[in-house]
């Protein structure tokens, strides 16, 4: 890699350095923007012992649910289980490790910790599991809870465009968690549907600067939907 | 006569004010949408980053990269804005946003709220609930007054685990619309053809009876 | 006003309400991207005792620095008093009660207000004059100091384009503190050089969503440069 | 002879790496950005929310909304990328800046440094210094190795209010190149015809002089 040339030849040299019981920050929602082709990769890697920061995990068999149907994640921090039926299982079987985060929080953690904030105070989730054993303060006479940020050693992010140096957009909803994810890794991998040449993209409207990236891909997405829903014209 | 669904998200569309920024949760209250009042105009928030949601896409608008927090394909409208989940909440977390409606398993004499998960049963995960109840100046809850063997939902104290504490002052449900105050659920209306009696026999929580209890009209 | 137009038909429109020892969290770095109309008004206003919040305190002539020449201004938060003479001059005589912050942590804080976190975790200022009387905690074998975070009561944000409803874009280096001042006002006034119908500017690159946002008034703007750098061709 | 603010710029510059992002504080390090090597490249970043800051403007290019962090005009370079003071602290406090290189009143063999204010005399604010030392992983200081009075900067206890604790691991001023370790300053590089002998009488703070300290070349 030269100066900022940030393009790697392959999904190998993309993940590179991902090792069993890793712990991996994921953009998406549900499964809109999720690095699709990155987690087909890890699961192809067969890498086990996984951690997993996601506000979902994907379907049965598609997106992160396919690391949990062959057991490579060991823990889960997600907001959401919703209707993914192996994830539940799992959950109330006790077979994986599961941090229920409500989803503000979850998005905070993961900005906070991109950005050197270690930790900060929210009343989201007082008085419910969530705040249980966690620090109690008050301000503004409210009580609050203390939430501690979260980093990973991979982030893997979906873009629309980025260019070789790693600056990034999103598309539309697609966006969602992506950007904090971005910040929020010590190796942070980017796949995107348009890799473009260094200024091309408008400098007043990047979503992820350069800096926070250390890898792109271009690649080609499925982009399943999971609810189409239509109104009649 | 229990309201129906969309009876249901009826009654909630009034209290919808112009200019107000709203979230809807899953279930009866995305149904709000179809309700807002014609005279008025409000900005639907979805959680997942987009503020500004307008209808379904016709099969042909039909966008992977264009859904809301239940995952369904949707379209914006003129004046919306896209952004990412941590503004998101910023906005819902710092009290932007006006109104909040949503679902709930049970909610208590206290303003408390269970709606995310049945120990040992169902673990649907809090989404972004637990944000919204603690960020919203202004929630409403839709729900089912009883379950299906005639228990309340109403209770004096929520038996589930909770999504948040104190947070809840205003309960829609198919048979009434009640205020939660001072420690009890205030009847403020009743669903067409449903008697202060039944109410009362399906609300397990204290329950205070005005003078007046209107119906509710359609 | 009616649904979400929040155009204002002038300046007095623009701050009503602002009174004596209001807070005004104001956008801008130096004299960029400062909302020097809004400015110009609170000080024909004649409002006196505020709390500004603001990373500058303009120059002796321009920008804030008219509200501290007529001792507008009782208190100053920021981060740089650099080369204004009267700032300096009566922060060391005790004039003015000043609030020095690390420019990070100040636009943090600003952030945090907005977002409904009332107080966070961070290294800056840890065993310095900022960090006395300030809780420390150890995270990551690093010992980080708590800061609050900040509100106001009226936030002046200077745009380059917004839209009738109130979404907002800042242009180049204008944009600063101006986005997270715009999330930190209870009541937020934003002045542009440019208003255009909903509609005109792309979702996805809006950089503050209209929400936010509760006056919205164009103008015009000398947009002084206070050191003109040039290299010759 | 001491260091010319040129020569130091450019002694600065070797330690550049190629991809390296960089935040250049206010003085001598602002022209650090004309002395990198010429085979490698590294993006300037400018804390008021510039990351690729070009060179200053023609004349016809002069923007009133394109400033650096010391308030001076300035272009974006190919690939730069403008955004909030949050997301530039973000970026700075969160150390994903690889190198910053600021100016000092003092510094002391415990690495703190002290650059914003002499009591009841001067104030300047800490601007974005306090941090950069708390963020940067990688921190280097420029400054006057003492005062024109002969007063030492390089103290074994700063004597001015800190902008940070622990956090310089390289100094270089006028007369020398030190790295702090183990409670001293360790002369790694002399300037060109300056003796250890004379960098010691301007040291108070305890000094480390390795066998060889070779002396620098430009």
């Amino acid at each position: 890699m030269a100066g900022f040339d940030k393009r790697v030849a392959d999904y190998a040299e993309a993940l590179a350095g991902l090792k069993d019981g890793m712990s991996i920050v994921a953009g998406g929602f549900g499964l809109c923007g999720i690095p699709e082709n990155l987690i087909a990769r890890i699961h192809a890697m067969g890498v086990k012992g996984l951690t997993v920061i996601s506000n979902n995990c994907g379907i049965d068999d598609f997106g992160l649910g396919i690391l949990l149907k062959d057991r490579q994640i060991k823990k889960m921090i997600a907001s959401y289980v919703g209707e993914n039926a192996e994830f539940e299982r799992q959950l109330l079987s006790g077979e994986l490790d599961v941090e229920l985060t409500p989803q503000g929080t979850l998005a905070e953690k993961i900005r906070a910790g991109g950005a050197g904030i270690p930790a900060f105070y929210t009343a989201t989730g007082y008085g419910t599991p969530v705040g249980e054993g966690k620090e109690v303060r008050e301000f503004n006479g409210r009580p609050h809870i203390l939430e501690q940020s979260i980093t990973a050693d991979f982030a893997i992010v979906k873009g629309w465009k980025a260019d070789w140096y790693g600056n990034v957009i999103y598309r539309h909803t697609a966006q969602n968690f992506n950007p904090a994810a971005a910040t929020a890794g010590r190796i942070t991998v980017v796949e995107v549907e348009e890799l473009v040449p260094p200024g091309e993209l408008d400098p007043d409207h990047i979503h992820t600067p350069s800096i926070y990236v250390d890898r792109v891909i271009q690649s080609r997405f499925e982009k399943r939907i999971e609810r189409r829903t239509t109104r009649s014209a | 006569m229990a309201l129906t669904r969309e009876q249901m998200a009826e009654r909630v569309g009034r209290e919808l004010r112009d200019g107000d920024y709203v979230n809807l949760g899953i279930g009866i209250p995305t149904l709000v949408a179809n309700y807002i009042p014609a005279n008025i105009e409000v900005m639907l928030q979805s959680e997942n980053g987009l503020l500004g949601m307008g209808p379904f896409p016709l099969d042909s608008e039909v966008d992977a990269d264009m859904i809301n927090a239940g995952k369904q394909t949707v379209t914006a409208r003129t004046g919306a804005s896209i952004f990412s989940s941590p503004e998101s909440f910023a906005m819902i977390r710092g009290g932007h946003v006006d109104l909040t409606v949503l679902g709930a398993f049970e909610v208590d004499v206290e303003g408390n709220i269970a709606s995310w998960m049945v120990p040992g049963k169902l673990v649907k995960g809090m989404g972004g609930a637990m944000d919204l109840v603690a960020g919203a100046n202004n929630i409403i809850v839709t729900m089912a007054h009883a379950a299906k063997n005639g228990e309340s939902k109403l209770l004096s104290r929520c038996t589930l685990p909770l999504t948040g504490r104190g947070c809840i002052r205003r309960v829609l449900t198919d048979l009434a619309y009640l205020e939660i105050e001072n420690g009890a659920f205030v009847l403020r209306e009743r669903a067409p053809g449903v008697t202060v009696d039944e109410i009362r026999s399906r609300t397990e929580g204290r329950l205070v009876v005005p003078a007046q209890v209107p119906e509710m009209k359609f």
